[in-house]
């Protein structure tokens, strides 16, 4: 991740993006975190074998397991994002406020990719160990495609307006109504099959050894991280978007004052000259 | 080591992925950050 | 309770005068019937088995296009801003606009009961559940669909979003809805009955959602 | 021409907010140079009566475009105030914001005693808005149009037929408003904001595709509203013909109040 290094104050004005100093300290933990976690899922941990005593055959997921370490902190990371654009779009519809409008677009944002990174990953699993790419009958795989379409239709929705308030009030509308969706899906879904493939093997079924806990625990915060970093970043980005309408929306009055003077003097011309239909276009 | 292509696959597409859209979020800071003036820019004074 | 019946009155004579449901909706359900029926080889049983999914895929379809009608016609000449004008509050705005899009969704889907009947030989061996699940799947689709109409109001893409926040939001009712078919019509051994409370619970949901977000998008901007 | 208070003393306050030193100094100029004349000018300070309505650094965007910027306006209970200025100056969005449809950016508005942005369904429920768009459905016949307007803002005890009669399309009431002229749309559209009985008229250009006998009407509308004890607000280019009926005529351009000044109705205006 290239991050701008520390500059002295005099020349700040030009090569400074969405980095602070507290970004980059993020983004190099974050390095480090997500080295010490390769190190951890692809060296440190051991395949998941079991023997079967009686018959002495192995089964398990041998080294497909090592997929789990990126697949859960990467599905944690969606939920918590989607989480916080249901927060923040509580907040914008009670307090009005941008702050958590620009927070719950992010949040969206870095919510989608980690969606799809989760379906991706999920996928990729699947297929060595369910012999599918794609399960119909697993209702958290259905019930994360579900929320990936809602919020790629939130994001889609976002940028069909242009006004930041109606934009801020509608969005947050739909990003609630999708997330209030979230668990009818799920109880939809676990209906609909009874069956969960995810519940035979996942975390709980694992050989869990204490380091296999603790490779899935720490690679939760490492990709926390990494979602505090983009979320910060993807936060400024909006930020100054807001900042630069609103510096134009000043300057913009101030013109729009100052048109008046010039607007009355053709308005009296035109007056006089007795057409009072026809008025000054601008 | 076994189902080695399908941990090169997923662990490839998921840090690439994150790598290009942190790469794509810094590029889309610096281009806004010019536009708008440095005061308004308070994370990076140290106010 | 008048404020919402006049809306639905007036939109339901809207219809009645211009037809548009009627002649194009309907037949465009129709299509859709006989497009599944070619796409699937004609198969009369698997035609049979598929019924459920394929009417209530039909119905939402359908529905979709029923939805931008009664949107278009609050804003083909601006009426939104005198419904706001009216003064009459958001959640009955919403149930008269809602109640309009259900009764013409629950004629779209007799004709399509017909169809199914005729074109793929179902047999709706329960009426009784199937009118209920119809009901309730009805209430919900057109409350979530009025809701999502109005939100995609005031925007040039209106057409092409619509679907996409709706279509996804609506799966569960979709489930639910083919589930408490299957039973109704015969086709695999489900219990109907406990889907149809599923689908009473989401029209109850997606109405009271409907009736308060509605208020609050129509009463802004 | 007497009177002319430039009412920018208000405005003062928002340069700050605007922080334009160059615009600041142009208020500096106008304000002296209008001064003297404002002193004279008694309209504002004399508050026994009730004001209609208040208006304060009223910011309205349209997109990103200021549409209103900074306006200032106070009108009292029974008065008809003229709102002329060049097209683009901010006519329709101010008629809007007074209705209770345009969001305030910044600033605040009252419309009788209710604040647009916290009672907007008070104030929707009690002015009438005479827009450009005629708001009738266009498969409806007029008096169905009518009948649903009424029911809907709850006046169905308003006797529809005699509102009607009063634009002259009694005889059309049962013809459907795709058949009928612009003029024709325009006078149902008039009897729909009559049946309201507002308290506040928002007429936006009401003379606009009218015949000689359309305006007439228009006129005695206006005049029924006052002698009802309503506050009438047009926005027109038609000037000659509201000068006579106005107490107050507003310029607007620019998106601010630029002039308010007192009128005497009655024909002054040749």
């Amino acid at each position: 991740m290239p991050i701008a290094t520390v500059e002295p104050s005099t020349t700040a004005q030009e090569a400074v993006g969405t980095s602070s100093r507290l970004t980059k300290i993020l983004g190099f933990a974050c390095l480090a975190g997500l080295a010490v976690l390769f190190l951890l899922a692809f060296v440190l941990t051991d395949p998941d074998e079991r023997v079967d005593e009686a018959t002495n055959i192995v089964t398990g997921q041998f080294d497909a397991v090592r997929l789990l370490y990126v697949h859960f902190p990467v599905a944690i990371v969606t939920y918590t994002a989607f989480l916080l654009n249901a927060v923040g779009s509580i907040m914008v519809l009670w307090k009005k406020s941008t702050w958590w409008d620009i927070t719950a677009a992010a949040s969206a944002e870095v919510g989608v990719l980690f969606c799809g990174l989760t379906l991706v990953t999920g996928s990729i699993w699947g297929r060595p160990i369910w012999n599918t790419w794609w399960e119909w009958g697993d209702v958290r795989l259905m019930t994360t495609t579900i929320l990936f379409l809602i919020f790629v239709g939130y994001l889609a929705y976002r940028r069909t307006m242009t006004d930041s308030q109606v934009r801020a009030k509608r969005s947050a509308v739909v990003g609630l109504v999708g997330a209030i969706n979230i668990p009818i899906v799920y109880k939809s879904v676990e209906w609909w099959e009874n069956r969960t493939l995810h519940q035979q093997s996942t975390l709980a079924d694992l050989a869990v050894e204490d380091l296999t806990l603790f490779a899935m625990i720490f690679g939760m915060v490492v990709f926390l991280g990494v979602y505090a970093w983009l979320l910060i970043h993807r936060f400024r980005i909006g930020w100054l978007e807001h900042q630069a309408e609103t510096t134009g929306l000043e300057q913009a009055i101030a013109e729009r004052r100052a048109q008046a003077p010039d607007a009355i003097r053709n308005a009296v011309t035109q007056a006089r000259s007795s057409e009072p239909e026809t008025g000054v276009h601008q | 080591m076994t189902h080695i292509g399908y941990l090169i696959a997923g662990w490839g597409i998921s840090l690439g992925a994150i790598g290009l859209y942190a790469v794509s979020l810094i590029r889309r800071g610096k281009v806004l950050a010019a536009r708008v003036p440095a005061e308004n820019r308070r994370w990076i004074t140290s106010k | 309770m008048r404020e919402i019946w006049a809306l639905t009155r007036k939109d339901l004579l809207i219809e009645a005068r211009s037809k548009v449901v009627a002649t194009q909706v309907l037949p465009f359900a129709m299509v859709i019937l006989i497009l599944f029926g070619l796409a699937l080889d004609a198969d009369r049983s698997s035609l049979r088995s598929f019924t459920p999914g394929l009417f209530w895929v039909a119905t939402l379809f359908a529905g979709i296009l029923a939805i931008q009608r009664s949107v278009s016609v609050e804003t083909q000449s601006s009426a939104f801003e005198a419904l706001r004008l009216s003064g009459a509050p958001g959640w009955k705005l919403f149930a008269g606009k809602a109640l309009a899009v259900a009764l013409q969704l629950l004629a779209i889907e007799f004709v399509l009961a017909l169809g199914v009947v005729v074109l793929y030989r179902s047999n709706f061996a329960d009426p009784v559940l199937v009118v209920t699940a119809a009901l309730a799947a009805t209430i919900a689709i057109a409350s979530a669909g009025s809701l999502y109409g109005v939100l995609a109001v005031g925007m040039g893409v209106r057409d092409t979003i619509l679907p996409m926040l709706l279509l996804p939001v609506l799966t569960p009712v979709l489930v639910a809805a083919t589930r408490a078919f299957d039973d109704g019509l015969g086709t695999t051994a489900v219990n109907g009955w406990s889907w149809c409370g599923l689908l009473g619970l989401f029209a109850v949901v997606y109405g009271a959602i409907g009736a308060v977000a509605y208020a609050v998008v129509i009463e802004d901007a | 021409m007497p009177g002319f208070a430039l009412r920018a003393v208000k405005q003062r306050s928002r340069c700050k907010l605007i922080g334009c030193k160059r615009l600041r100094r142009l208020w500096a100029v106008l304000l002296s140079v209008v001064w003297p004349v404002s002193l004279s000018f008694d309209y504002v300070t004399d508050s026994t009566t009730e004001l209609a309505v208040q208006v304060r650094g009223a910011v309205v965007l349209l997109g990103r475009f200021p549409a209103l910027a900074g306006l200032d306006l106070q009108l009292d209970t029974g008065t008809v105030t003229l709102v002329q200025g060049p097209n683009g100056a901010g006519k329709t969005t101010l008629l809007r914001l007074l209705a209770g449809l345009a969001p305030l950016e910044s600033g605040s508005a009252q419309v009788l005693g209710h604040d647009v942005t916290k009672a907007k369904r008070q104030v929707r429920a009690s002015v009438g808005l005479l827009s450009p768009a005629t708001m009738l459905y266009d498969q409806l016949t007029i008096a169905e149009n009518l009948e649903f307007w009424a029911s809907l803002s709850r006046h169905d005890d308003v006797d529809l037929m005699a509102a009607l009669d009063r634009v002259s399309m009694a005889d059309f009431a049962d013809q459907q408003v795709a058949t009928l002229s612009t003029g024709q749309r325009r006078r149902a559209a008039i009897a729909v904001v009559a049946i309201r009985r507002p308290r506040l008229w928002l007429l936006d250009e009401p003379h606009a595709g009218l015949d000689q006998a359309g305006r007439d009407i228009v006129d005695g509308l206006i005049a029924g509203a006052i002698e009802a004890g309503a506050t009438v607000v047009v926005a027109s280019h038609e000037l000659d013909r509201v000068r006579p009926l106005a107490t107050h005529i507003a310029t607007v351009a620019g998106g601010i109040v630029h002039s308010f000044e007192a009128n005497s109705p009655g024909g002054v205006h040749a």
